[in-house]
């Protein structure tokens, strides 16, 4: 360990980099990305998150950090959201559909996850209602590393803007759903089996 | 019979099949499922008109819970790995789906009302031409021809297809039929005709339980591992229990 | 607005809700201008600047406040500004990959296109990709005359004339990928209506 002044001395400085990064750009970048522009580790980057996430909180500042994937972005503070509502011309649709709804929370709660175990959870096809989503920007599908033929689905960070949290783990039973959710299905000897069962159909 | 839930709309089997555990506020599990098995038998009658790969996956689940049913009404029956498998994953799945229904509450409640806002443009930079090397006509056309083929399109099944597997009218009017004409068969027998699939398996013994019911035909198994005896009662005049 | 959301709002500080717009709004916005949305005096309103400068400046934050005649905006910090030139000219090299690739494709052969349509086609949300075409000069936007909240998009003269051509119906195969697109988006639209359902947070 250094001592301590040093290293906070730097990362002080390094949240500053990536509060102007984050400003400038205007749009989710990578932890990775950051770490390359920063010349510095993905580890570092997250301490200076962390730390700026702090500092604005506790200065009361108007923007806030929120992150999603490993991915992040600046917005505005959630205190403020009902004066910035009043300026904005655009009519947030908050109706999301009973699928949507639905199909969301699974993605939320559960995500990143397949198509199959959407479908699956949900006893439909969810083609339509996932692609859907997508357009609306509220998930992104990434590659699925134990499956090269399927993809994942997660939140995107304006989901978690538009839900008012920084972070998915700040959804209410967020953990405790997730831990629940794993001993239902450890419960229930083979499930993949039956997960793959679903499996068919599986294009999008 | 509940006539109030007919006019929901379910998003799924697994919504409507929640949806009746929870009138009758029981815990999921094989009592609960057995419990409802006739009331959701009753609603996918009802329900009609659903799209043809949909209503697959709500007859799917309703043959397993009649065998849930059965179970509980015969406990000589015997299942197999799979159906004792497709049983415990029915429970696990409502299990699942319940908490996601009880999470959407609060999506839909934070959705929408303190939004974090982004924004609304890039920060004023100046604009500089500056293609990408790899932009040009055939890569533009090579990408748009992408796109094309990618776009979506109904993942379509068969309708003669699953009309065939998956009616469960033709299925009762097939047993009845034969039940009638030879008084005496066993469901083993029966399935033969229809062994390429499980479904079928559970799609005729569905039907039968469904004669059973209406009281056109009387079951009885001898030993546990017995074949399943079929014979007419008194036909066309049916009872009630 | 539920009154919890409201009362808080209320209670963020002035500079707090300063800082929100000008970082929302990323453009020059005048002191009667604040001071009309926030509902205070232009006085309130150059106290609370002058407050959430220092602050900025205390805290060795990334970004700062700009003044000049009468108008404020939100940049970043001068000791970081080598940091963001190089970033900006790194923006400009990068490869926008497939996803740059596909929504120039769809703006070049179905342009002047609404970009809630080309995220339809794209089956994904393309706000952050546009911009970046927009950036680079690349593509460029006008007003909609069939609907005044969105804007159209469509290929730049110069881009044009980097392709070596000198309308857009001279690119390979115009008129077939034309139709065919047409033709999807007439038979989904009527079906599902999906397009309308995407629409919402089209502020780009």
């Amino acid at each position: 360990m250094n001592p301590i002044t040093a290293s906070t001395s730097v990362q002080a400085t390094l949240s500053a980099q990536i509060e102007a990064i984050l400003f400038w750009k205007a749009e989710p970048i990578s932890i990775k990305k950051l770490a390359s522009l920063c010349a510095t580790s993905e580890e570092k980057i997250r301490e200076a998150i962390a730390e700026l996430k702090a500092s604005l909180i506790t200065n009361n500042r108007g923007i806030t950090v929120i992150e999603a994937n490993d991915e992040v972005t600046l917005g505005t503070a959630t205190a403020l959201s009902g004066l910035i509502e009043q300026l904005t011309k655009d009519e947030l649709m908050r109706d999301l559909g009973k699928a949507g709804l639905e199909t969301l929370s699974i993605i939320i709660y559960q995500g990143p996850i397949t198509r199959a175990e959407v479908d699956y959870i949900r006893g439909v096809n969810s083609q339509f209602i996932i692609r859907n989503l997508l357009v609306r920007g509220l998930i992104e599908r990434r590659e699925n590393p134990k499956d090269q033929r399927s993809f994942l689905y997660a939140p995107t960070l304006e989901l978690i803007a538009h839900l008012g949290i920084t972070k998915v783990d700040e959804m209410p039973e967020y953990t405790t759903v997730r831990n629940e959710i794993t001993n239902f299905k450890t419960a229930t000897q083979d499930e993949t089996g039956a997960i793959d069962k679903s499996n068919e159909a599986q294009n999008n | 019979m509940s006539f109030t839930i007919k006019t929901q709309v379910f998003e799924g089997p697994l919504d409507l099949l929640l949806s009746l555990v929870e009138k009758r506020k029981l815990f999921i599990n094989d009592i609960a499922l057995s419990k409802v098995a006739d009331d959701y038998v009753e609603h996918v009658k009802q329900l009609g008109h659903f799209p043809i790969e949909d209503s697959a996956n709500f007859i799917l689940i309703a043959s397993t819970l009649l065998l849930i049913k059965s179970k509980s009404l015969l406990p000589a029956l015997t299942l197999t790995e799979d159906e004792q498998q497709g049983i415990q994953d029915l429970e696990t799945r409502l299990k699942i789906y319940q908490r996601m229904k009880d999470m959407s509450v609060h999506v839909k409640r934070m959705y929408g009302e303190s939004v974090i806002y982004t924004p609304t443009q890039a920060r004023p930079a100046t604009v500089v031409f500056s293609p990408h090397p790899s932009m040009t006509s055939a890569s533009l056309l090579h990408a748009i021809r992408d796109i094309i083929r990618n776009l979506p399109k109904k993942e379509v099944i068969p309708k003669a297809v699953i009309r065939k597997v998956l009616n469960l009218e033709e299925v009762i009017v097939s047993l009845t039929e034969r039940v009638t004409a030879g008084l005496r068969m066993s469901f083993r027998e029966f399935t033969k005709a229809h062994k390429e699939e499980k479904v079928n398996v559970i799609v005729s013994f569905l039907a039968m339980l469904e004669l059973v019911k209406q009281g056109v035909i009387q079951v009885n198994q001898e030993g546990s591992f017995g074949d399943i005896h079929m014979e007419t009662g008194e036909v066309g005049v049916p009872r009630y229990t």
